[in-house]
């Protein structure tokens, strides 16, 4: 499976030129190209501090699961069923970070209850929006379907579902359970109490993650295979861009405004997809 | 979900320096702060009863990082006070135009803080590569990019001749321009307001009867200023208080923001008048006498209490801090605020702890 | 070069009183601060109105020092009389928030503090009370 | 619209040049005139003591018998007091700061009389009796 192998390759230079752009922004140098790399290296050396060992074994099924969705994904098969893969390893991290019994992770754990709760309608939406358009859940079909692209169609699920890439990618605005760079009131959230390999492998579903993010971005262009490549990558140039024109939000405020966005441009744009037909 | 008590600090990544708090926490709402200060207590008031008067200038400037050149101007103040010194008019105004340029250094140091609190990091960089230019003025005047080292009993080590000065100016334009884009941002932009806004009130009776001084103060609509008594240059050059009636986070930063271009204007109008002469004068003998010498700094009013007996040793120096007098505030802000406004409400004082504890 | 300074001494018993004047005309506390003085200690509260500092001095005995609580009339009064008991060993009564010495992390304990006070082993570790001026200049030659 | 107030300075920086350097690489130029590190030249000392007495953080311990002069890298802090108060003015200060030590154990530096300068790394229990003579 090409997936399996090739996409933390690219989804770890995908967060090296995430760092490198982000840096120019700031009017750094940034790291280069290949420093996540180095720094998975790093970590898998590291002494592996755990508090219990079964949060381990909750990261493993993380991992885990996330490359299933991913496989699941790319091989074509049930887009519902590919939600619920996600939404399950992603409940994994939560259940680990539940585990450690640190008030920073315990905390961190239910803002990612709250974001997961957040994100959960837009993506359904989306996988809805595709099956109006296409009369199919099933990926391979969503990807040889040969009418306009989707997003012509669906331009609000396209919006709000990128929206939601914002919550997944944990970048600025809704960096709110664990942010990149540790500076926050709950220190790294999620993550803090994780150390040695278990990060890493975090750190690796997380580029599985992004690959497969992009990749059902691409969805939306799956008519236009290199329009669809070209806009995966400006996407995700843009996700950038957000994370360094703002501040964090706070909870109350992240899950208002993915909700208001996946009522108006998400349900909105189903209704009159649902009048037009 | 049931009381939490989350541990903040003393070693913290929001936390530039180490203080404790003990977050009790309900549902992400802080119910109480309690804290505990005293980590890095140094002990540098006791240190004066060892160093002579004339070389605990440098002990008192390192009190703190960040203003340290209007310590060390406020503690020369206070001896020159007690022995009776006139410090030529030309120091004044270089003192004057340092102790501006380390207010730029330090609120610009504080928006950036500020931002990094609220997870703004772009923010964060670009307010730091502004300071950058103000340190590189100060290296290249003082010799030191945050400790100055400049200031001495009777005037100051090290004058600026006018070339420099002339790059001052052509520098102070850039900076001014580079502080204009950032401050837009932190008043403008919706994302930074909704972190800021009506977050950790304190009306003006409060924050009055809090002991809170400076910015802290002045955001709460009490126009107090210590420049006001008019030491230094300030006596030429008329300083009116910013002041904002909010009273919330974002008052704070408003007034720290426009303290920046204050500050720009100050230096500029010493550098105009700054009259040619001695920049010091020698002091013989030893202190004997008392004084409350208060200065304002970045983060608020100092009072250096300096008591002398007459020998080369001071009987008793003491500093109240800004810090310390906003310690209460913060304390009562922090009540009832979310868990997320915690750095943000923790910074808006401008913690300086390891002047607090000296 | 300041405006007015004013210094007044009171009476220990009168402290109460007169803190509470000050703040009935709106005075701000600016600091309190006590000075070990050969034979006394000497305790000094500042307050600020409109630029113009007041002061009020009281001393206390270098044995046992006891001092009424201001905290009830200031509230941030509370972090000056707890610096004070664990720098100077000043018993205060009655403050609103005691953190009962535990303010300030000292390698010694009353750092400024009279060794001639009873108990405590402080006595033992404390560097000699510096009631000589001289006594700081010992080290340095 | 209030949001994107960053777009401007975001779009601006991405296209110039960064402001920071490759550090370890491209060590900084300190400006003129910054105080870094102390230099003692040995010719005209006459080993009086003062800038041991005045130095604030009893970095200096000369010793006037042995002619020695030993300079605490690590407690130094660049003042420049001791160039103010040398009476033969043997001090001065550099603008390049001391470099980054691993080891506690070379932060003194002898210099002896005639013009040698040993370096040799002393044992770091010089620093509890730095009271000078």
């Amino acid at each position: 499976m090409v997936y399996l192998l090739a996409a933390p390759l690219v989804g770890g230079l995908l967060v090296g030129w995430d760092r490198r752009i982000s840096a120019r922004m700031q009017s750094r140098q940034g790291p280069p190209i290949f420093q996540p790399f180095y720094d998975v290296f790093k970590l898998c050396k590291k002494e592996n501090i755990v508090v219990r060992r079964s949060q381990n074994y909750y990261v493993a099924l993380f991992l885990v699961f996330v490359i299933f969705t991913g496989g699941l994904f790319f091989a074509g098969s049930d887009l519902l069923l590919v939600i619920f893969a996600l939404t399950l390893a992603a409940i994994f991290l939560v259940l680990g970070a539940y585990k450690a019994s640190s008030p920073f992770s315990f905390i961190g754990a239910e803002r990612e209850l709250i974001q997961m709760m957040a994100y959960e309608p837009m993506v359904l939406l989306t996988a809805i929006g595709m099956y109006m358009v296409t009369k199919s859940f099933q990926v391979g079909d969503i990807a040889g379907y040969h009418g306009v692209p989707l997003v012509f169609l669906l331009p609000g699920i396209f919006l709000g579902f990128l929206y939601t890439l914002e919550i997944k990618f944990r970048k600025s605005p809704f960096d709110l359970s664990s942010s990149h760079h540790a500076h926050q009131e709950l220190v790294r959230g999620l993550t803090t109490e994780f150390s040695g390999r278990t990060l890493a492998m975090i750190e690796i579903a997380h580029w599985y993650e992004l690959v497969f993010l992009l990749g059902w971005v691409y969805l939306f262009f799956a008519s236009m295979p290199i329009l669809g490549v070209a806009v995966s990558l400006l996407v995700f140039v843009l996700v950038i861009f957000v994370d360094n024109v703002f501040a964090r939000l706070k909870w109350q405020a992240a899950i208002r405004s993915a909700w208001a966005v996946a009522a108006v441009l998400g349900f909105g744009n189903i209704l009159i997809l649902s009048l037009l037909r | 979900m049931a009381r939490t008590i989350i541990p903040f600090g003393p070693q913290h990544p929001v936390l530039p320096e180490p203080v404790h708090l003990d977050l009790v926490v309900e549902d992400e709402k802080v119910v109480e702060a309690r804290p505990s200060i005293g980590f890095i207590h140094r002990g540098l008031e006791k240190l004066a009863e060892k160093k002579d008067y004339v070389e605990f200038v440098y002990v008192a400037e390192r009190i703190c990082g960040i203003c340290s050149f209007i310590h060390g101007q406020s503690y020369c103040q206070a001896i020159e006070t007690i022995m009776n010194v006139t410090v030529p008019p030309r120091a004044l105004y270089l003192r004057t135009v340092w102790g501006e340029l380390s207010r730029i250094h330090s609120h610009l140091l504080w928006l950036g803080l500020l931002a990094d609190a609220m997870g703004f990091e772009s923010l964060f960089m670009h307010s730091w590569r502004v300071r950058e230019r103000v340190l590189n003025i100060i290296e290249a005047t003082t010799g030191g990019r945050v400790i100055f080292g400049s200031c001495k009993i009777g005037g100051v080590r090290r004058d600026i001749d006018p070339a420099m000065i002339t790059h001052i100016q052509s520098e102070m334009k850039t900076i001014e321009k580079e502080m204009r884009e950032i401050t837009t941002v932190f008043m403008n932009d919706r994302s930074v307001k909704s972190r800021l806004c009506g977050v950790g009130v304190l009306t003006k009776q409060e924050a009055y009867e809090l002991g809170c001084v400076g910015p802290m103060l002045r955001a709460s609509g009490v126009a107090q200023d210590m420049r006001k008594l008019g030491y230094a240059a300030y006596k030429d050059i008329p300083v009116e208080p910013i002041t904002r009636t909010e009273g919330d986070s974002y008052a704070r930063c408003a007034v720290r923001s426009e303290e920046l271009f204050q500050s720009v204007d100050i230096i500029r109008q010493a550098l105009e008048r700054i009259p040619d002469g001695e920049i010091a004068v020698k002091v013989t003998g030893n202190p004997n006498g008392e004084t409350i010498m208060r200065t304002e700094q970045p983060r608020g009013e100092v009072a250096y209490c300096v008591k002398a007996t007459g020998s080369k040793n001071l009987q008793r120096f003491r500093v109240r801090t800004p810090t310390f007098a906003n310690l209460p505030a913060m304390l009562k802000v922090l009540q009832g605020c979310d868990l997320a406004d915690v750095p943000v409400l923790v910074l808006t004082i401008d913690p300086c702890i390891s002047c607090t504890e000296r | 070069m300041t405006p007015e300074q004013t210094m007044e001494p009171i009476a220990v018993e009168t402290l109460l009183q007169r803190v509470q004047k000050m703040h009935e005309d709106g005075y701000r506390l600016v600091q309190i601060h006590a000075t070990t003085l050969p034979d006394k200690l000497e305790i000094t509260y500042s307050f600020d109105l409109d630029l113009r500092l007041a002061s009020l001095r009281l001393h206390l005995p270098l044995e046992e020092p006891r001092l009424p609580s201001v905290s009830t009339i200031y509230g941030c009064a509370v972090l000056y009389e707890n610096e004070m008991h664990d720098l100077f060993r000043v018993q205060v009564d009655g403050m609103t928030l005691d953190f009962k010495g535990n303010l300030y992390k000292t390698a010694v304990k009353f750092p400024f503090g009279s060794t001639k006070a009873p108990g405590v082993t402080c006595a033992a570790i404390a560097p000699a009370p510096t009631p000589k001026p001289a006594a700081g200049a010992a080290p340095v030659k | 619209m209030a949001f994107f107030q960053m777009t401007s300075l975001v779009m601006k920086w991405i296209f110039r040049k960064p402001v920071t350097s490759r550090y370890p690489f491209e060590p900084r130029v300190p400006l003129a005139g910054s105080r870094g590190k102390l230099v003692f030249t040995d010719g005209n000392c006459v080993y009086c003591t003062a800038c041991a007495k005045k130095c604030p953080a009893n970095a200096l311990i000369v010793s006037r018998d042995k002619k020695t002069m030993e300079i605490d890298r690590l407690r130094c802090i660049s003042c420049g007091y001791c160039v103010d108060v040398c009476p033969k003015k043997s001090f001065s200060l550099g603008e390049a700061h001391s470099s980054p030590v691993t080891t506690k154990s070379s932060e003194l530096q002898i210099h002896k009389s005639g013009n040698e300068e040993t370096g040799a790394p002393k044992a770091a229990e010089g620093n509890s009796t730095s009271a000078p003579k």
